[in-house]
């Protein structure tokens, strides 16, 4: 493969990115990363392509070759986007020890599946639940069915923190709307999602979050049609702003954003300073503004706004513990 | 001197053989002129060219006097000319009406009129005297039925002159008595009609002139009222032809099949085999006659395994056959030429070679811990080719690329070989010429002269007649009598089959 | 919930998501009664999908909501060109049917994504402004209970496509040409005798496919997904094969069988929402309409006939 | 020339050759229309084919799968059935193989041959059930075997989640005495994933051309699979053939998962969509001409182009789809040129005799 600076020597500094199978532009992390690599790329002027580049990987056989080519040419920084490159990059970093890693989403797991760190791999995770948890309260005091719904693509623990994080905050908003949750089982399921969404706003939820890939396509879908026809139902939306995924109807009420921009930024920065966090699991959340509300707040009341500023207080001084799992869910309660 | 048709000077060249090699057909309006030829020496391939299916190399075709050039089927129906195929050319799962119009259809407003249609295809069937229902599904109505729905599709679209490419190999004695009336009936309506067959004796009753080739040469055409069967046979062959099989008396020995009681059902649950009894004995033939469909067929089936028994017991040199697999029979030395030999006889697609392996390649010396030993399959199969004279380019030459004829020579040296006990012999010579025939018969009887037991089954009385040492007539699954060949006569016979009885004896049980 | 309740979600999404299927199959039913096997529906119901989100994405701002009608069109008619190439892979130059449907399986959603990188730099386009929307029949969705099931928040195309069905039967079975192309798919060798082109009737039934798949995919893409990316259609054009032989190769039949899928599929992702079915673990929802349609199959539907000639080139003169 | 036209091996690999050198022709002339630098974008895709050792053992890798994948649906093919389950039963045999080789713990002399074992059997049930509905209630094959795909799609997520769930949507890793990974084949192609599962590919390449070739089964399932009727005059049992081919297929599939599960991830992920291996073996069985051989080859083709494309993308940014348009070409041109050798064979009849 192509050495480092093929083409110019605008930097010394060099990043890579390995999507994984959602793509580059999968409007969602992978997207989402990459822009925060570019601003980073822009700010220090890098050259795209060359000095900060990507590859996509349309298989999970192609994660480890993929990362291995920046290795071979030896990039600085190498980005592994999604869980999923958690086998591949614990490979690749045992493997080259003097080139660094940045792991998206999870942690490296030993055969146990107990947590490791290897000092070339940084992981970057997120406090989902908090975000979610904000969203739950939006919709708690949206909801005029006092039903609202949540639909999940694949169950996996990653997806369960959306979920916990929802039904903790509608729990906190008001303990008397019920929470319907059911998980498509992939992430590319339109269909799915839509029939999903038609069956929860048939039972009288009006706000639907939505942490499902492509399959919450079809609930926009289904929300859209819905509006048409006048009735009250919501979408709130994911990982990026979704409001315009919810026009011309309008039906996205907010969406949560996950910031990964902020922490692949973020990352390179201190990589280039020379002070990468290797072995660490950095974590991203309110406090370091890589989860919150979207910027578009148009379609979110003066009260319901106050109320998210009120609980984000609280969950950033700690005085609430947004609850991850299933379990800690059901422990959770807020005086 | 006004011909009808006229093909001159015809070359059709297939990659590999000249099919045809300058032949000349003249047919005269209104008579039936028979196209005489052993297998594969190009009738077919004739009547294709003068059909627009296939186009000449060479050669001249006029119609009327008139040079015509016929591109395509559509040419030739407008040219009236129809033609009745060898296979028939029937959509199975339509009815007889679809099968008729298919290409021609009337319209009301764009939609289908069946009904009119129907009406047409009953006065031609009456003006014909051919009765056919419109209605009916051709997977359900009898070959004879078919043909003439062939016949009628001709008819429908105003043909003046008809092909007929063996019509007859495949009906039933009685099927061919009413083709024949039919035939004479279109040719009064001022049809002519160009009929191939293998059966000389058709040819003598109702043909006006012939025409004959051998391997794709035009050999010359004769007027019938000026010759007879053996100057036909031996003109086709380029050779004296035997026609009465020679054979000595018959020595039967012990009884190798017994069958008592029979009962099976045929697909749709009807007892076509009904409580029947027979006895064949080594050293003999014992021929079956009778009208098709009266169970021959799922006699054949019971005995071989192919077919369950419903009650009664089919006794071997005194062993049950009547709940062993087909290959358990086969094993214990029952041969069978099977009634269809694309169907079941060959594997088409397997080459010759491995197809005359068919009963025996698994066993030594053809195959050893399951593994198969081509070498020695293949020579047993070269060998056989020789002492059958099975004319194939080579043991490795699809099964499918052989004649009828040269298909079932493979067929019966692969059965025969295997010297069973009892040898089945269903229709052996359907669709050969009198060469292929002679020896297929003169096969059958040297096995009966090994002192093995030959069931064989025909519709046609002569070849029963000719070869059987005693005849079995079988009508609605029961066989009615049993007579000594050399006593009995087609007359009576024709009489069992229909069912009745012979004078001075009750009805045998 | 009550059952009337639980019908009125199943029935309609079952409708919505049925519609696709429905119009691929009939699609398949044309191409396969002239006797030429269509592997290849899951890749031009795939190139309708593209299509259709395209010429969507790029008239929209022009002609507003009408865009993904005429897209739909659109896509039916790149489609049918599309279909051209199984068709002269298969029917003039004798490839084996299987293989040049699933070659065409592989251009189609290799073409497709390059395309769209091609034109708008990524490989996953925007969501469509304009779609086809579900609606409730005026009048009609009023009868009481038959309007929430039958008539209540579906999409025209889903009553187009079972109109469709009706106009195959028609025409395949009360038509000459219907007749001709049948006659074809059965016995290509007696048609050529009664002067029919074969070669044609071939190749308008592999085309008239296209057409259908192509529309089947653009349906899908422009009702359910609002978008087209590598994943958007992902199995569907087989499920239509199925279809198609689930209803024994007869227009009816196939939407029958589409129908039947929509039913099995909304029912095992509704039943997580539904009272009794909630407790079943929700792999044996989701397996449910797979496993259902083999029981059908093997229980009462039982042998599936094909036309006799599918699957085999035709040749002047084969015996 | 007229000579070698004759020798119908000639044709049978020059056909295909020529198929592959034009669909690289017409990838050019694509790039180019891209505004792509074909050349760079080709020199790329062999770098990353077998421009070095790494990239060969990656190759390796990718074929593996795919020439039991291919085999699968040859064997059916070539016994009459066709059959598009080979993704399912991929899917079945990599779980029983993982979940052998997590949950025992036995010497690699045993271990291992379980572990491959436990897939061929999965493999074979996913195959046999739609051979015995095929040959006992006549349901057609082609249904049968895609909703089989679902199944298995759906039920190996549920199972590993339910009893092999490791985290981060995967199973745990199998044990070291279950693994076909080989530290000797990496270390020569430079930490490359190529393992041991290609001695089995190859194997069962020979087993598949012995089987059918050289033994009676093999004699009795072709004869079964041409022609039923003739088959069952002759005493086999069409019904028996029927459902040993569809399993034996099935077995050769469920050794393609056991690559992917014992060789390549040492574990398996709760997939929510295909892995498409199943229908690159169709490609691949037919650009073979459903000969052993050339399944191989063809495989290796696939196999190579596949794992090449990502590089062919780095560095002459040329989509990864390309490879897809390239193979459906070669596949266009070898079926069509069926026609070309079925024309030059009507040359060859005519001189002989
Ligand atoms: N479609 C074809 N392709 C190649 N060769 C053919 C074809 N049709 C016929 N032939 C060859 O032409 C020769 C004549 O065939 P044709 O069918 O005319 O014989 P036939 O007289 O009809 O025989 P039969 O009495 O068995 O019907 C045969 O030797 C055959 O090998
Ligand atoms: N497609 C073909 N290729 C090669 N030879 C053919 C082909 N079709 C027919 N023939 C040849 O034509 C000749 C006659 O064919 P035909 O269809 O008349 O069969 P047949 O010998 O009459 O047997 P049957 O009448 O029982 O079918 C045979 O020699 C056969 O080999
Ligand atoms: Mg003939
Ligand atoms: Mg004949």
């Amino acid at each position: 493969a192509c050495g480092k600076g093929a083409g110019s020597n605008s930097s010394d500094f060099h990043i890579g990115m390995v999507t994984d199978q959602g793509g580059i532009d999968d409007k969602s992390f992978n997207q989402s990363a990459w822009e925060g690599i570019e601003k980073y790329g822009k700010d220090h002027d890098m050259k795209k392509g060359t000095d900060f580049k990507y590859i996509q990987s349309t298989s999970q056989s192609e994660f480890e070759p993929n990362l291995s080519k920046f290795v071979d040419a030896d990039y600085d920084l190498t980005y592994g986007i999604g869980f999923y490159l958690e086998d591949a990059i614990q490979q690749m970093a045992e493997e080259n020890p003097k080139s660094r890693f940045a792991l998206v989403d999870s942690l490296l797991l030993d055969k146990n599946s107990k947590p490791v760190f290897l000092d070339n791999v940084v992981n970057i995770t997120f406090r989902e639940e908090q975000g979610s948890f904000l969203m739950g309260v939006i919709a708690a005091k949206q909801t005029k069915t006092n039903k609202v719904g949540f639909v999940g693509g694949a169950n996996s623990p990653l997806i369960k923190k959306f979920e916990n994080g929802f039904k903790a905050g509608v729990k906190a908003a008001n303990p008397k709307v019920e929470v319907y949750s059911q998980y498509a089982g992939s992430f590319n399921e339109a269909d799915k999602g839509s029939t999903i969404a038609s069956a929860m706003y048939d039972k009288g939820a009006d706000v639907i979050y939505t942490a499902a890939g492509g399959t919450g396509n079809g609930v926009f879908t289904e929300a859209k049609n819905r509006k048409k026809k006048g009735q009250d139902v919501w979408v709130i939306g994911v990982d990026r702003d979704q409001y315009q995924e919810g026009m011309p109807e309008n039906v996205t009420l907010t969406s949560m954003v996950k910031r990964v921009d902020v922490a692949t930024y973020d990352i390179s920065k201190r990589t280039e300073k020379g002070n990468f966090p290797g072995g660490k699991e950095i974590v991203y959340g309110l406090k370091e503004n890589a989860i919150g509300l979207s910027p578009t707040k148009k379609n979110l009341s003066k009260e319901e706004l106050a109320a998210v500023d009120e609980w984000k207080k609280k969950i950033s001084d700690g005085e609430v513990n947004v609850p991850k799992t299933d379990d800690e869910f059901a422990s959770f309660s807020v005086k | 001197m006004d011909y009808i048709i006229e093909m001159l000077n015809i070359r059709k060249e297939f990659p590999g053989i000249v099919a045809n090699d300058n032949i000349t057909l003249q047919v005269k309006k209104g008579e039936v002129h028979a196209l005489l030829g052993e297998n594969g020496a190009g009738k077919s391939t004739l009547m294709n060219v003068l059909f627009g299916l296939y186009q000449p190399e060479k050669g001249q075709i006029k119609v009327k006097n008139q040079e015509v050039k016929i591109t395509d089927p559509n040419v030739a129906n407008r040219l009236g000319i129809g033609m009745v195929h060898q296979h028939f050319m029937l959509v199975q799962n339509f009815t007889v009406t679809e099968n008729i119009i298919l290409g021609s259809e009337p319209t009301k407003n764009g939609r289908l009129h069946t009904e009119h249609a129907a009406q047409k295809i009953e006065e031609l069937s009456r003006q014909y005297g051919l009765s056919v229902d419109p209605y009916a599904k051709i997977e359900d109505i009898s070959v004879g039925m078919q043909q003439r729905v062939e016949i009628l599709k001709t008819l429908y679209r105003g043909a003046e002159i008809l092909i007929f490419d063996e019509p007859t190999a495949a009906l039933t004695p009685q099927e061919i008595e009413e083709l024949t009336q039919i035939m004479k009936r279109l040719v009064q309506e001022g049809k002519s009609i160009i009929l191939i067959t293998h059966k000389l004796k058709e040819i003598m009753s109702i043909c006006d002139r012939c025409t004959v080739i051998r391997k794709g040469v035009g050999i010359g055409t004769v007027t019938i009222s000026e010759t007879n069967s053996d100057e036909l046979a031996s003109l086709m062959v380029g050779r004296e032809v035997q026609f009465k099989t020679k054979k000595e008396k018959a020595r039967p020995g012990e009884a190798v099949l017994q069958i008592h009681h029979l009962v099976a059902e045929d697909a749709r649950g009807v007892k076509a085999v009904n409580d029947l009894d027979l006895t064949v004995y080594g050293g003999e033939v014992l021929g079956i006659a009778g009208v098709d469909g009266n169970g021959q067929t799922e006699l054949i089936e019971a005995i071989t395994g192919l077919r369950k028994v419903k009650e009664g017991s089919i006794l071997l040199n005194g062993r049950e056959l009547s709940t062993l697999s087909t290959r358990k029979i086969t094993e214990l030395g029952v041969g069978h030429i099977p009634q269809d030999r694309h169907k079941h006889g060959l594997v088409l697609d397997y080459s010759i070679g491995e197809n005359i392996g068919l009963q025996t390649y698994y066993k030594k010396p053809y195959a050893k811990w399951g593994l198969l030993n081509y070498k020695t399959l293949l020579k047993k199969a070269k060998e056989l080719i020789v002492e059958f004279d099975v004319r194939t380019p080579s043991v490795n030459t699809p099964a499918r690329a052989l004649s009828g004829g040269n298909q079932q020579k493979a067929i019966i040296a692969r059965e025969v070989d295997r010297s069973p006990d009892l040898l089945i012999a269903a229709r052996p010579t359907r669709g050969l010429d009198v060469g292929a025939i002679e020896f297929i018969h003169s096969r059958l009887i040297q096995e009966r002269d090994k002192g093995k037991a030959v069931l064989l089954v025909s519709l046609e009385l002569d070849e029963v007649m000719n070869v059987s040492d005693r005849i079995a007539v079988m009508y609605e699954g029961k066989i009615v009598d049993v007579v000594n060949a050399d006593e009995t006569t087609e007359k009576e016979l024709g009489l069992l089959m229909a069912g009745g009885k012979r004078e001075g004896k009750g009805e045998v049980k | 919930m009550n059952i009337v309740e639980i019908l009125a979600i199943i029935i309609p999404t079952a409708l919505y998501s049925a519609a696709p299927l429905v119009f691929t199959a009939l699609g398949g039913v044309f191409s396969e009664r002239s006797g030429v096997v269509n592997i290849g529906l899951e890749g031009l119901m795939l190139f309708g999908a593209f299509t259709s989100i395209t010429t969507t994405l790029l008239m929209q701002d022009s002609v507003g909501s009408v865009a993904p009608w005429l897209s739909i069109v659109i896509a039916g008619i790149v489609c049918a060109l599309f279909a051209i190439i199984h068709a002269f892979a298969s029917i003039t130059l004798k490839a084996d049917q299987v293989v040049s449907g699933v070659a065409l399986n592989f251009l189609a959603s290799g073409l497709s994504v390059f395309i769209i990188k091609q034109l708008f730099g990524k490989g996953q386009t925007d969501f469509i402004t304009y779609r086809v929307d579900k609606i409730d029949v005026p009048v009609l969705s009023q009868i009481p209970v038959l309007g929430k099931w039958f008539f209540s928040s579906i999409p025209v195309t889903s009553y187009l496509a079972i109109i469709l069905a009706f106009v195959c039967w028609y025409v395949l079975y009360k038509t000459p040409f219907g007749l001709r192309l049948r006659s074809v798919g059965e016995h290509p060798m007696a048609a050529d005798t009664m002067g029919i082109n074969v070669i044609k009737m071939r190749y308008i039934g592999v085309i008239v496919s296209g057409f259908f798949a192509g529309i089947g995919g653009a349906v899908y893409a422009t009702s359910i997904s609002g978008n087209f990316s590598a994943t958007t259609i992902a199995g569907q054009g087989f499920l239509a094969l199925a279809a198609l032989i689930f209803g024994k190769w007869h227009p009816l039949g196939a939407m029958g069988a589409a129908i039947f899928f929509g039913l099995a599929q909304s029912l095992s992702i509704t039943g997580a929402q539904i009272p009794v079915l909630q407790d079943i673990p929700s792999v044996y929802l989701r397996i449910a309409p797979y496993v259902l349609t083999i029981l059908a199959l093997t229980g009462f539907v039982g042998r599936a006939e094909g036309p006799k000639a599918l699957g085999t080139s035709y040749e002047k003169g084969k015996r | 020339m007229r000579k070698l036209l004759k020798n119908n091996l000639f044709l049978t690999i020059i056909i295909p050759l020529l198929a592959v050198v034009l669909g690289l022709l017409a990838g050019a002339i694509i790039m180019l229309i891209g505004g792509y630098d074909s050349v760079l974008g080709y020199t790329s895709l062999f770098e990353g084919m077998i421009g070095s050792p790494k990239a060969f053992g990656e190759t390796i890798r990718a074929m593996t799968p795919l020439v039991l994948a291919g085999i699968a649906v040859a064997f059916a093919y070539k016994t009459g059935l066709f059959n598009i389950g080979v993704e399912g039963q991929l899917l079945v045999g990599w779980l029983a193989s993982v979940w052998v080789g997590y949950a025992f713990d036995l010497p690699k002399v045993i271990h291992l041959p379980l572990a491959i074992l436990a897939a061929a059997a999965a493999g074979a049930l996913w195959g046999f059930i739609p051979g015995l509905l095929k040959a006992r209630f006549k349901v057609h094959e082609v249904i049968v075997t895609i909703m089989m795909n679902y199944i298995a799609l759906y039920m190996t997520s549920a199972i590993i989640k339910a009893n092999l769930y490791a985290g981060n949507e995967k199973s745990y890793n199998i044990k070291e005495t279950a693994s076909l990974a080989s530290p000797y084949l990496q270390s020569i192609t430079d930490y490359s994933r190529m393992h041991y599962g290609i001695v089995v590919a190859l194997l069962m390449a020979g087993m598949m051309w012995f089987l059918l070739e050289k033994t009676t089964k093999g004699y009795e399932l072709k004869a079964v699979g041409y022609n039923q009727n003739a088959s069952q005059y002759a005493g086999m049992s069409v019904v028996k053939n029927m459902v040993l081919s569809m399993s034996i297929s099935g077995a050769f599939a469920g050794l393609a998962g056991a690559m992917e599960g014992l060789g390549t991830f040492q574990n398996m992920t709760t997939l929510s969509a295909f892995t498409g291996t199943g229908f690159d073996g169709i490609a691949v069985a037919l650009l073979g001409a459903n000969h052993p051989l050339g399944i191989v080859l063809a495989a290796f083709l696939f196999g190579g182009l596949k794992s090449a494309a990502p590089e062919m993308n780095f560095v002459a940014n040329v989509p990864s789809e390309l490879v897809g348009i390239i193979i459906a070409l070669i596949i266009f041109f070898v079926a069509s040129s069926y026609f070309v050798r079925w024309l030059l064979s009507r040359f060859v009849k005519e001189d002989q005799e």
